[in-house]
């Protein structure tokens, strides 16, 4: 039987602490509470966003938390990532505590951009998560600039960046990829493919759907791996990274995986078939380890635990958030440039 | 007659057009089998086929085949979901569509028209609010079209579908789901062109379009109680530009303000107020005022975007600061 | 011995009727005279740069007639063609008489766009020229569309675009790859190879130099060819026109060849290696005609011959443009809009 | 002090950049080994190595990695050859860049600097002669600089470089070759901002920038044999604008004409006749004329661009117009 660490990931604040472990020795334990904090993370916004507390476009990460927290699991301090939209568990993951995203995305003080971002467009540089993108395609290159400057300051630093099945139709990403491929730039791709593209099914928008294929013609090694196991996803992240780090350029990694919610809060999905995720519930992330756990001798009211742990640090956090003021609209003009004299 | 709000006039005006004319085209992301993320292309697909259809995420394949596929005699109407993507792809409009007559003495044309939707709403973030009307107002050869209502929003649509030249409507989605109104889905089809006066005043002159035509008419309502007799025009297109709506305003009212969501520096409302004392300064007792966002980017938070986007109350203070010059 | 036909492609006017033809009925003296009137358009061209009486950038075809002369002779009336700004031998082998370019590029009112276009920017839709394009990558979603066109008409019209090997690198091209694939549009993409994108070569900008390639991922069939040979060009554009009729869907054909000038007239071409193009100038395609028909016979005062009346043809024309007033800038404000009312 | 061209006046800046800071990094297309297509970079790969370097044509790779190295903290310094292919990748600009700070509340900054060249020149097509600068003006976030000169290519180019924002150079291609001038190569970087009063004059003043410096000073000496003392300013950034110049200038002279190679409608002329006009329209004693190309495409044959692009002639007229008013 697994020992079961409630919080060995998870600091008092809810922040999860990925990039210091190492993936050999975290637990399956572990890797549920991280998971958890990810879902619960969710699950509590989408509450909010129900309420109106939390407004606009809201688009959550369900049934995708493997990826980033294997991969995250595999980085280092100091690697940078670059999510999209969908990338609150992007955030946490990268060691964001929740309280400042719970803010941000509440439009208290306290968030992580003061409320300029929102839920689409956040950054947490302190914890080198440079920021979700709300333009498709758009952080391929950016991500590539970052492994630009690493690259230039003999740094070992290896950047990450994320974008969905769809995104591979965008002609950024083409032009990232043979960027980074003739520039031989430490950065990882990783496609999440999630099936979708808002309502459209990536299947009827590429002929091809071995969509990591697409790092043949620029040479760079891909693979398809399995999303929904954090273990499979650090594995290849880490293989990725090492050979970033010594100077063997980029990687292209495919995730498969389901979002097992709307593409945004309020999604009708009716572009789903019935039962369509019938499948996917048995094979998601949680529930996945909530078989291995048990199989190991985990006990469910045990896997409650891990949960329970999580979800309260997370509440905690939540009402925190919601204690802050409001962002001060006073502060709104500030900001745009380096000096003031610039808005002239 | 029927009553449906401003995204089901659009609808109805694509439904229309796909009916009446064979070489009408739909396409865009999620266009298609999906009926658009705001629903503005619902039932199409089932009803005309394979002429409504789905596209990659891809704006520079979707706006540069619209302008081949116009150049060889179709009518693609493509939808740039939000006007900010449109900035991925802007060469296939502002270096393509628009050439494609004026260098070939006219031997070729590219009628395709370009539906997308800007403007900011609560918690929508900075890559996703901006109103950019402006560049495409800079932009000769295009027309331009900014309808603040359901029926302009049906029958711009179907204007710009019918004219031989690039256009773009430019929708905002902040208007889709508002009231149900009456639409003649029958109103016949009309060339782009052509300003509006919606309220008619002695006092002041305003000049808006889209989104913010409610607020301003909120204020030119609310003004009135305080003596001030409020003109508003709704400009609708800005290419072409009814100038002399302006002129026959102001000639009147004397007193000229220009309301808009875009950013002030730069804006259309620039435009407007430079054709004024370029050419009808006299007309004049005031100082030309502009309304706007200020110059930052859009924030997130609703309060932040609050204290950013003009409102009924603010245009009321900026009206009657004007009226007393 | 081959007889020699120094006209049966050209007409008076040194037009070109390649795409009546059939390419296994043109012998190499027809060959070689249609090249010779793209050849020796561009010589007239230089002079005329130099002289001054045409200005700006032009971008010259020396080196490069194989393709558009063999993928003319396999498309037919009909097909729309889109070229780059290296677009002279396109327009001319799509049939476009030479008076008019002429006039086109020395801004003389029967200019084809009465002057309008210039060299890099100029149609000639009577014959299907559907138009340069001076941004690199951009003629290949306008070809997208062209064929779309086609496919929603019932026409069995085979669209053809042309672009080089530095526009594989735009984001625009590999975003038409797909929607073509995906579409199955009835289009060929011809990348021309010419080793350099203006100064750079193309070798140091990609890691896989097989640039046709880029097809497999899109699943779009694609070959690399010897573009100096008109024949392998017009058999692989007339199989996949063959195929796209057939409702087969696009073909990508990346044609080998040297530009034998600078990138533009003026280029100093000091990113050549001395003696580079030693080589090439075996290796042209007019030469090879030459050496093709000296071996069954041809002497080279018969070469001369074919040369001669293509030449001769083109200065007559070339006379004409010079005769032609200059545009008349009285009509420099039509035709922006449809109307004259849209101005407004 | 060099006696050099502006196109080397940008080598030397890029030069003293380099050396000066090794966070500097060069690229674009053709930019490294070449030299640049109008050798810009001449040997500065050279002297500087691996950081100035050659990319592929991507400019949504170029300006989207310039993004990703100025957040982490180099300084690129990329080229977009022709302003006109701003537009395949405007979304890194407008979506990307330009937010970075603000949204981030300062905790991130994005200074990187475009440079751009501009402009008509005979036989160029209207793909390679637009005049853009208003729509990066139209965009908050972004500095934007137009030097119409040897020694402003230098120290503009350098304060650009030195800003700790996104920065967009826009050189103008008939200006790189011409006479060779006195440039002092260590001038002291300054920030950006600031106009120029290049001619002193009592009765009318032209505002102008880049290429169109020229003519406008051409007109300005030959208005004086007419009796008209035409004062010139440089406006040199459009942002940061500096107004005030301009206030103290019509206060003096109280005419105002805006002079650019820019379309009319919605050019950056608007902008400066908006703010005259909302407020300081007491100054003017006659409408503010705006003078620029019709709202056409540019076509390529010379005589047709000789009939769209303002000259000194064509500025001569309307400055004596103006000044009969
Ligand atoms: C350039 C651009 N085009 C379109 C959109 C609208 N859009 C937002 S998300 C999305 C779907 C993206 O699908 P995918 O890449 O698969 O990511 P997922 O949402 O599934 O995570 C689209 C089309 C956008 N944000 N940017
Ligand atoms: C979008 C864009 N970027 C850059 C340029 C400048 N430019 C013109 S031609 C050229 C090189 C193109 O090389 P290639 O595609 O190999 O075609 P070739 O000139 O060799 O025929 C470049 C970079 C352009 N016209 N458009
Ligand atoms: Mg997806
Ligand atoms: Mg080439």
């Amino acid at each position: 039987m697994t020992e079961i660490s409630t919080t060995g990931l998870i600091d008092g604040n809810g922040a999860l602490h990925l990039r210091s472990a190492s993936p050999e020795e975290v637990g399956d334990s572990e890797l549920a509470s991280a998971m958890w904090v990810l879902r619960g993370f969710e699950e509590r916004i989408r509450e909010l966003r129900v309420s109106g507390d939390v407004v606009g476009s809201v688009h959550l990460g369900i049934g995708q938390e493997a990826i980033p927290v294997g991969a995250l699991l595999a980085l280092r301090p100091g690697d940078p990532v670059y999510s999209t939209y969908r990338g609150h568990g992007w955030a946490l993951a990268s060691g964001a505590a929740p309280e400042g995203v719970f803010a941000e995305l509440l439009g208290r003080a306290g968030g992580v951009n003061g409320g300029r971002g929102g839920s689409a467009y956040f950054s947490v540089p302190e914890e080198d998560f440079y920021g979700e993108n709300s333009i498709v395609g758009a952080g391929a290159p950016i991500a590539c600039g970052s492994a630009l400057a690493a690259k230039f300051n003999g740094s070992d630093a290896v950047t990450l960046t994320v974008f969905g099945d769809g995104a591979l139709n965008q002609g950024s990403v083409s032009e990232a990829f043979n960027f980074a491929s003739v520039m031989k730039l430490p950065v990882i791709f990783i496609c999440e493919n999630n099936g979708y593209s808002e309502l459209t099914p990536i299947a009827s928008m590429v002929v091809n759907p071995m969509l990591h294929e697409r790092g043949d013609v620029y040479g760079i090694p891909n693979l398809r791996i399995d999303g929904n196991d954090a273990r499979a996803v650090a594995g290849a992240v880490g293989a990725a990274a090492a050979r970033a780090r010594a100077g063997g350029g980029p990687t292209l990694i495919e995730a498969l995986t389901q979002r097992l919610v709307g593409h945004y809060i309020g999604d009708a999905e009716l572009y789903r078939a019935k039962g369509e995720l019938d499948r996917a519930m048995e094979d998601e992330p949680l529930e996945r380890l909530r078989r291995s756990l048990e199989s190991s001798g985990t006990t469910s009211a045990e896997f409650e635990v891990l949960r329970d742990t999580a979800l309260a640090r997370l509440s905690a956090a939540c009402d925190r958030a919601i204690g802050q003021p409001f962002a001060d609209t006073s502060t709104v003009y500030d900001h745009l440039y380096s000096k003031e004299a610039y808005r002239g | 007659m029927a009553k449906i709000t401003y995204a089901q006039a659009i609808t109805s005006a694509l439904d229309r057009a796909l009916s009446e004319d064979n070489d009408v085209l739909v396409y865009g992301e999620d266009v298609g089998v999906g009926g658009g993320i705001f629903g503005c292309t619902k039932g199409l697909r089932a009803r005309h086929g394979e002429r409504v259809f789905d596209t990659p995420i891809s704006e520079s394949a979707i706006l540069g085949s619209a302008v081949g596929a116009a150049m060889m005699g179709k009518r693609p109407v493509v939808e740039i979901m939000w006007v900010d993507f449109s900035l991925v792809a802007l060469d296939q409009i502002v270096n393509q569509a628009v050439n494609v007559r004026y260098v070939s003495e006219g031997r070729l044309s590219a009628p395709l028209t370009i539906r997308t939707q800007q403007g900011a709403m609560p918690g929508s973030c900075a890559q996703h609010s901006q109103n950019l009307e402006a560049l495409f107002a800079h932009t000769p050869g295009l027309l331009v079209g900014l309808p603040s209502n359901a029926q302009d929003a049906h029958d711009m649509l179907l204007s710009g579908i019918h004219a031989d030249d690039p256009v773009i409507i430019i929708e905002n989605r902040t208007l889709y789901f508002g009231e149900k109104v009456d639409v003649d889905e029958d109103a016949p089809v009309v060339a782009p062109g052509g300003a509006r006066v919606v309220r008619e005043g002695a006092d002041l002159t305003v000049v808006s379009w889209s989104a913010m035509m409610g607020p301003v008419l909120e204020a030119a309502t609310a003004a009135a109680a305080h003596g001030v007799d409020v003109e508003v025009i709704d400009l609708r297109w800005l290419r072409p530009l009814d100038m002399p709506a302006v002129f026959r305003s102001i000639s009147k009212t004397s007193k000229l303000m220009i309301a808009h969501e875009a950013n002030i520096t730069g804006g259309f409302g620039a435009e407007i107020a430079a054709r004024v004392v370029g050419e009808a300064v006299h007309l004049l007792d005031a100082p030309v005022r502009r309304v706007g966002v200020a110059d930052v980017r859009m924030p997130a938070a609703p309060g932040l975007q609050g204290a950013l986007i003009p409102n009924a109350d603010s245009i009321l203070r900026e009206i009657l600061e004007l009226a007393r010059f």
